[in-house]
């Protein structure tokens, strides 16, 4: 029985340390890919720690926060395809891959 | 309670339909414009007389509701003394159409000016008519946002420098004045205007934050009728056309700040319960203070509507003056001064404006020998400014001479002192220009004149509201014992709200001692 | 977790290590593609711990999640970012070629 | 007893999502055709938003569960009165919108994307006031997201693109932060729906780290000072229906969420120092934004600007909330009143744009003297956002000052007095150029549409200022947590 | 290297108590018992054998049809943006690969198809097998040395519509026929939601394909 208590709860903290991770990337690297590459790593953080709960679960496997989690992956890749194209637009109208610091006054 | 209400609602879209229709006209539309904008002012003014036949003779109550929020109203109703302002702005926007007509005759935007003018007087209408604290405050915002733009009409730079300067103010003084609004209102409720006060019960439980709330809305009706500190916009927003001038000092904005202020302390808190909190000794002195502060910059100015904006600021507080000694004789004459000093400024404003249109004056010192060149509107002139100077029997003495009754009333002979002062400068800053008018021979040709030829000495649509208007000054003065009187009116009034059956016995008593 | 049919120690502790390990490398993978400069190097890596973290979820009894995860997760995003990648490389070389052009 | 009998008066609420979504899927199917799924769309969705808002004020909240499932195992849209106002204001505004953009979008400047996008920024706008599940919340956000980004996006040029890049970004950050916050909801009760959170969540550390995050999340994807700066730019040269989708609407979104999270799921929580760091944000916002907007030089940055600065009074939730439990109201009416009059500013301000051919402000006169309607709805609308009387805006800020005083939080009534003045300052700058000295002149010829919109919409701005209590009684049907 | 770009900072700083908070929290969870007694007795009216796939598709049927619009949108914001580029050059190189990428297609394709099928009873359903499918998809765009010709657009949006189209349809159906929306009748729940995942695996497949190659093709014939 300690399997079942014991791996969820390596888990739940591996997955808050992925979120932590990206959040933190994602406000300091600059290059946009990084950054997009940031919100997927926490987005994953987030789903391992959904599926640890439904794993801890006392009534057996739960089996909601698995399809949870499969439409989370598929709303993240919408945003990331989306974020990827958008990148490649700015790219080529301003040359950067990054955002600039200040707000252009367009 | 909803009786007659409509008759309300079609006083104000008297001047509010025209107005908006006036907008869309074409500039060269003038024969519709001209014929909108004068139905519009004698319709408001035939319905004024029929709702004051109605309510003095049929003894009817007209009001009108509508619901805002929750346990608050849009009231609009008809006392006396909103009769007494709604009948000084209809009269005085009729008159005051007419010569802007005249006056702005080929120039530019005029649609656009009378589309906001006409907007203008319905707000003061509505401030009239305005039947709770709620209501006033509305119209009062109304007014900012309608008049901001006859400020600005000329379109030059000081103008918009003007312009700034009034809607720093009046915005200022309405964010103020909203806050102390709401806040009355959370604690007494959206009550309607009562004589005498609705404020009593509070006072035991709420003295300090009474105190508080009372000074806010004087700051927020004081910009308007620029009171000491706040009254640096009314000189400068004399940039704008002379009928705006006229309108903005003789009843529109400054009236609107003395109307509110008269409607919280004889309404809303009632002066026996201001005397008790000591808020009235204050404003007093504060009135006491614009009115030499006026008076004494007023004979600096050498240019003439300046001189007459320094009056203003000055007469305007007499209202203040007389409704602050908390007595009824008094206010009285506060309120007796409300209309005559609406009629005699109107008619000085007339006549400056004349002066500028015709001959170019626009200084004290170029007015030499005018009398001779343009005798009518030195003559209304004269009779505008001795009233205002208060020599016998003019509208203004009558004024002056209850403001000193009451004072002596409420035992505050030192204010008669003060009275006697700001006479002897109102005497100063205006017997020059009659007499330079009259008496000093013209040398030289005038600074620019336009006017020249014809039967009259300048155009008859700015010849005859100058003469109409004084000689109502004339008569309110002369005839001020009559029963159609501004004095009449007003003492009736008064006796209603101080709960006084017998103020002329009172008045006797102080006359024939 | 599931039943295992025989929940004796050794087992219990070599999938406890396992799990730790996982947990371990998944984050030692994010850092370090989170962390580095060579742009294909950290897609690589974002590949991988994608298909490392499928494992991690058929570890957590989610077959279904893993068989997603693995197909659009790694499978997918891993493409999508490739070929966002190429493309930013050649925007930089025609940037860089107008660069010196003008 | 799953297949619960459904209230036969219960299937308006569906159709809000069902319209705007099939005219989404048909616009995509036939590009050529968009604009007329698109009108039809908004000819029947503001109907169905308004029977619907009056069926919960006769009948009071109704909840309808998807496909049977009662939660918490299934989903339930919840049409309740906040619910439905907002989804009556987005009808309205909508329509508006949608009628304007017939006429600005003609030939082929990218007009079809913009109908396709739109209808699905509707339709995902609908889905969210409508649900009433924290993760379905968080896949309708999502498409809020996408829609709007693109929407951004749709003008081109680097400042938009950059614009969409950094909303994207802030909106993806605030969705993952609302995510954990799921994630630990779900962990510590195990239900989604939000009643059923509402009745467990009581004061503890889980709970609270949830209110947070997903509180912190959705103040970044709704432009609250610091976090707007990606919200001038892309209006600068956005088309004015996408400004308007943007400023009235979209920025609404995240602060419904909000209030919608704590009126339901975290009434049990106070979080101390959460209503002063939101105050303290607002006030930032209120005085940046203004003082912004008196310095730029162009309208459309003006009234962007105007939007940074009013989202800030949208934040004043929380010091009201904190105060006392009906705080909110005065919020959602300057919300809804803000909308009208923001959407009726930027379509005005379009036609003006269109008809000078730019939108700088200085050079505006000419066009705002030649075409008065427009210049009345901008003045209208105007005096709405500075909160001058017979506006909808002069009732919110009434509410607002009454909330804070009856709350004695007199730094807001500061605050709110304070603002209006600025906006005061911008707005008679905004409307100064139709008063300097020169001709007349309506520039190029538009579609009546583009001006007679922009004042029906000003209008209903004035309709608001005496929509005061029915708005106030529908808001009492809303459905609030409590328990924990 | 690493350690400069992840320097001390205030966002260190922040995170780092961000993560403290986290997992003081998580540790701290309470055990609950979750849905999964809810899910397993609602299972016998669920119409399908596979509990996630009932959820995904029936309990929570509402969640999935948003998914797939979400997958729609994203395509749709994409061909907002304007035409794609090429695909640059083979990211996957090397004859071997390739050898091995065309041996693998049909083997992920029958894979996928199975997942759609097999979801109603076990592990699989409309978004695995339509993930494998797509997947599938991006490795022959991979592998093919040009770029594939891809259909018309009008079959293209059809294709990506499908899914939404065919739940939004149903739901719809469900609420004129007194079920409510998103409701379906119990004895032809497992045909409906058999259809349904078959529409949202083209869909899903043919949306990762699309996405991958990002942008609008080329061709000017369509649009606009």
């Amino acid at each position: 029985m300690t399997v079942d208590v014991i791996s969820p709860q390596i888990y739940l903290l591996c997955g808050v340390l992925l979120f932590v991770l990206g959040l933190h990337a994602l406000v300091v690297r600059r290059h946009l890919l990084l950054k997009i590459l940031a919100v997927n790593i926490m987005g994953s953080g987030v789903f391992m720690l959904l599926l640890g709960v439904a794993a801890r679960g006392e009534g057996g496997i739960d089996p909601v926060p698995h399809a949870l989690v499969i439409t989370g992956i598929v709303v993240a890749v919408s945003a990331t395809a989306v974020a990827l194209v958008l990148m490649l637009k700015v790219k080529a109208a301003t040359g950067l891959a990054r955002l600039p610091l200040s707000g252009p006054e367009d | 309670m909803e009786t007659g209400g409509h008759m309300l609602l079609l006083i104000l879209l008297s001047s509010l339909l025209p107005g908006v229709a006036i907008f869309f006209l074409k500039e060269q539309q003038f024969a519709l414009r001209t014929a909108l904008n004068l139905g519009g002012a004698s319709l408001k003014f035939l319905l004024i007389i029929a709702l004051l036949v109605g309510v003095y003779r049929d003894g009817k109550t007209y009001s009108l509701s509508v619901n805002l929020l929750p346990g608050i109203d849009l009231v609009l109703a008809a006392d006396a003394l909103s009769l007494l302002f709604a009948t000084l702005s209809a009269v005085l926007w009729l008159v005051t159409t007419i010569y802007a007509i005249g006056y702005l005759e080929d120039s530019p935007n005029r649609s656009r000016f009378f589309g906001f003018f006409s907007l203008c007087v319905s707000a003061t209408v509505g401030i009239a008519f305005s039947g709770n604290l709620i209501t006033l405050l509305i119209f009062y915002e109304i007014l900012t946002l309608a008049t901001w733009p006859l400020v600005v009409h000329r379109g030059t730079a000081e103008s918009f420098r003007a312009g700034r300067v009034y809607l720093a103010y009046t915005l200022l003084g309405g964010a103020v004045l909203l806050g102390a609004v709401v806040w009355l209102t959370l604690l007494a409720g959206s009550e309607p205007f009562a004589a005498g006060g609705y404020l009593r019960d509070l006072s035991a439980d709420h003295g300090p934050v009474l105190i508080m709330i009372f000074a806010m809305l004087m700051a927020g009706f004081g910009v308007k009728a620029a009171l000491l500190p706040l009254h640096s916009w009314l000189p400068r927003a004399m940039v704008a056309p002379a009928p705006v001038s006229a309108l903005l000092h003789a009843v529109a904005v400054v009236k609107a700040g003395a109307f509110g202020i008269v409607r919280v302390l004889n309404d809303v808190y009632g002066v026996d319960l201001a005397a008790d909190l000591g808020v009235t000794l204050p404003l007093l002195l504060l009135a006491v203070l614009t009115i030499i502060y006026g008076s004494v910059r007023a004979v600096f100015a050498e240019d003439l509507k300046q001189r007459l904006a320094f009056s203003t600021i000055s007469q305007v507080s007499y209202i203040i003056l007389g409704v602050a000694l908390a007595g009824p004789i008094g206010a009285v004459g506060g309120l007796v001064h409300l209309v005559h000093q609406g009629v005699m400024k109107i008619t000085l404003f007339f006549c400056a404006g004349n002066f500028a249109e015709t001959l170019g004056i626009h200084r004290v010192d170029e007015m030499r020998g005018v009398g001779r060149r343009m005798p009518w509107t030195m003559t209304a002139f004269t009779l505008a400014a001795l009233g205002m100077i208060g020599i016998p029997p003019l509208a203004g003495f009558i004024s002056k001479w209850y403001l000193g009754l009451g004072a002596l009333e409420a035992g505050l002979a030192w204010v008669t002192v003060v009275l006697v002062v700001s006479s002897l400068l109102n005497a100063l800053y205006f017997l020059p220009p009659i007499l330079r008018g009259w008496f000093s021979r013209r040398e030289g040709p005038w600074p620019d004149e336009r006017h020249g030829g014809g039967r009259l000495e300048t155009h008859w649509m700015l010849l005859l509201p100058t003469v109409a208007v004084a000689t109502m000054a004339l008569g309110m003065g002369l005839l001020a014992s009559l029963t159609i009187s501004p004095l009449y009116w007003v003492t009736f009034i008064v006796e209603f709200e101080y709960g006084y059956d017998h103020i002329w016995s009172a008045i006797f008593e102080w006359e024939t001692p | 977790m599931q039943n295992h049919a025989m929940p004796d120690e050794i087992t219990t502790w070599l999938l406890i290590g396992f799990d730790v390990l996982l947990a371990l490398t998944l984050l030692g993978v994010a850092w370090r593609l989170l962390a580095g400069r060579d742009l294909f190097r950290s897609v690589v890596l974002f590949i991988a711990f994608g298909l490392l973290l499928s494992l991690a979820w058929v570890r957590l009894a989610a077959p279904d999640v893993a068989l997603a995860e693995a197909a659009i997760g790694a499978g997918v995003t891993g493409a999508l970012l490739l070929v966002a990648l190429g493309r930013l490389r050649r925007l930089e070389n025609r940037s860089r070629r107008e660069g010196k052009n003008t | 007893m799953p297949w619960m009998d459904v209230m036969a008066d219960m299937a308006l609420a569906p159709w809000l999502v069902i319209l705007p979504l099939a005219g989404a899927l048909l616009a995509g199917l036939w590009p050529a055709a968009a604009r007329w799924w698109g009108l039809l769309t908004g000819l029947l969705t503001l109907p169905m938003a308004l029977l619907l808002a009056l069926q919960v004020h006769a009948h009071g909240p109704m909840v309808l569960y998807l496909g049977g499932w009662v939660p918490p195992l299934g989903i339930a849209l919840v049409a309740d009165g906040l619910a439905s106002l907002m989804l009556l204001m987005t009808a309205g505004v909508g329509l508006a919108i949608s009628l304007y953009a017939l006429g600005y979008l003609t030939g082929e400047t990218g007009g079809r994307w913009f109908w396709i996008l739109w209808l699905w920024l509707w339709a995902a706008m609908n889905a969210l006031y409508l649900s009433g599940d924290v993760f379905n919340l968080y896949v309708t956000l999502e498409l809020v997201v996408l829609a709007s980004v693109a929407l951004v996006a749709l003008a081109g040029g680097a400042a938009p693109l950059v614009a969409a890049m950094r909303y994207l970004l802030v909106s993806l950050l605030g969705s993952m932060a609302y995510l954990m916050g799921v994630a630990l909801l779900y962990g510590s009760y195990g239900v989604l729906d939000l009643q059923g959170l509402g009745a467990q969540v009581a004061l503890s550390a889980a709970p609270m780290l949830a209110a947070a995050l997903m509180t912190v999340g959705l103040m970044a994807k709704s432009a609250l000072f610091p976090l707007h700066v990606w919200l001038p730019p892309a209006h600068g040269s956005a088309p004015a229906p996408v400004s308007a989708a943007l400023s009235a609407l979209v920025v609404k979104v995240s602060f419904y969420l909000m209030l919608r999270l704590w009126l339901t799921v975290f009434p049990a929580l106070p979080l101390p120092g959460l209503d002063m760091l939101m105050g303290a944000l607002a006030m930032g916002a209120v005085l940046w934004g203004g003082l912004m907007a008196l310095r730029a030089s162009r309208l459309k940055q003006v009234v962007a600007y105007s939007t940074v600065a009013q989202v800030g009074y949208l934040f004043l939730l929380f010091p009201f909330l904190r105060a006392f439990p009906d705080g909110w109201k005065a919020v959602v009416f300057f919300a809804v009143a803000h909308g009208v009059a923001k959407a009726a500013v930027f379509l005005a301000a379009g036609t003006l744009q269109r008809a000078a051919g730019h939108d700088r402000l200085a050079d505006l006169g000419a066009v705002m003297r030649g075409r008065l309607k427009t210049s009345f709805a901008l003045g209208i609308a105007g005096a709405s956002l500075v909160g001058l009387p017979f506006t909808g805006g002069f009732i919110a800020k009434w509410l607002l000052v009454q909330t804070a005083l009856e709350a004695g939080l007199w730094i807001w009534v500061l605050m709110v007095l304070g603002g209006g003045l600025l906006a005061g300052a911008y707005v008679f700058r905004l409307l100064g150029p139709a008063f300097q000295p020169g001709p007349a002149d309506p520039g190029q010829p538009l579609p009546a549409v583009m001006e007679w919109v922009p004042l029906a919409l000003a209008l209903l701005t004035i309709g608001l200022g005496f929509a005061g209590t029915p708005v106030l009684s529908l808001l009492t049907r809303t459905l609030t947590g409590g328990g924990g | 290297m690493i350690r400069r770009r992840f320097a001390l900072s205030p966002a260190l700083l922040m995170s780092l108590a961000l993560a403290g908070l986290l997992i003081v929290v998580v540790l701290d969870l309470p055990p609950q018992p979750g849905l999964a007694g809810p899910v397993a007795q609602a299972m016998d009216q669920a119409g399908v054998g596979h509990p996630v796939t009932a959820v995904l598709l029936n309990f929570r049927g509402y969640d999935t049809f948003l998914e797939l619009a979400v997958l729609m949108l994203a395509v749709l914001s994409i061909w907002s943006l304007g035409r794609r580029d090429p695909i640059p050059a083979r990211p996957v190189q090397g004859p071997v690969m390739h050898g091995t990428l065309r041996h693998l297609i049909p083997v992920a394709v029958v894979t996928g198809g199975y997942l759609v099928w097999v979801g109603s009873s076990d592990s699989g359903g409309a978004f695995q097998g339509g993930a494998v499918l797509g997947a599938a998809g991006v490795m022959l765009m991979l592998s093919l040395p040009r770029e594939m010709p891809m259909p018309p657009a009008l079959l293209q949006r059809l294709g990506l519509s499908l899914g939404v189209f065919a739940f939004l349809a149903v739901g719809t159906a469900g609420l004129l026929a007194g079920h409510g929306f998103m409701g379906y009748p119990p004895a032809w729940a497992y045909h409906l939601i058999l259809g349904i995942e078959l529409a949202a695996a083209v869909s899903i497949a043919l949306t990762l394909v699309l996405l991958f190659l990002g942008g609008r093709s080329r061709k000017v014939r369509h649009d606009r």
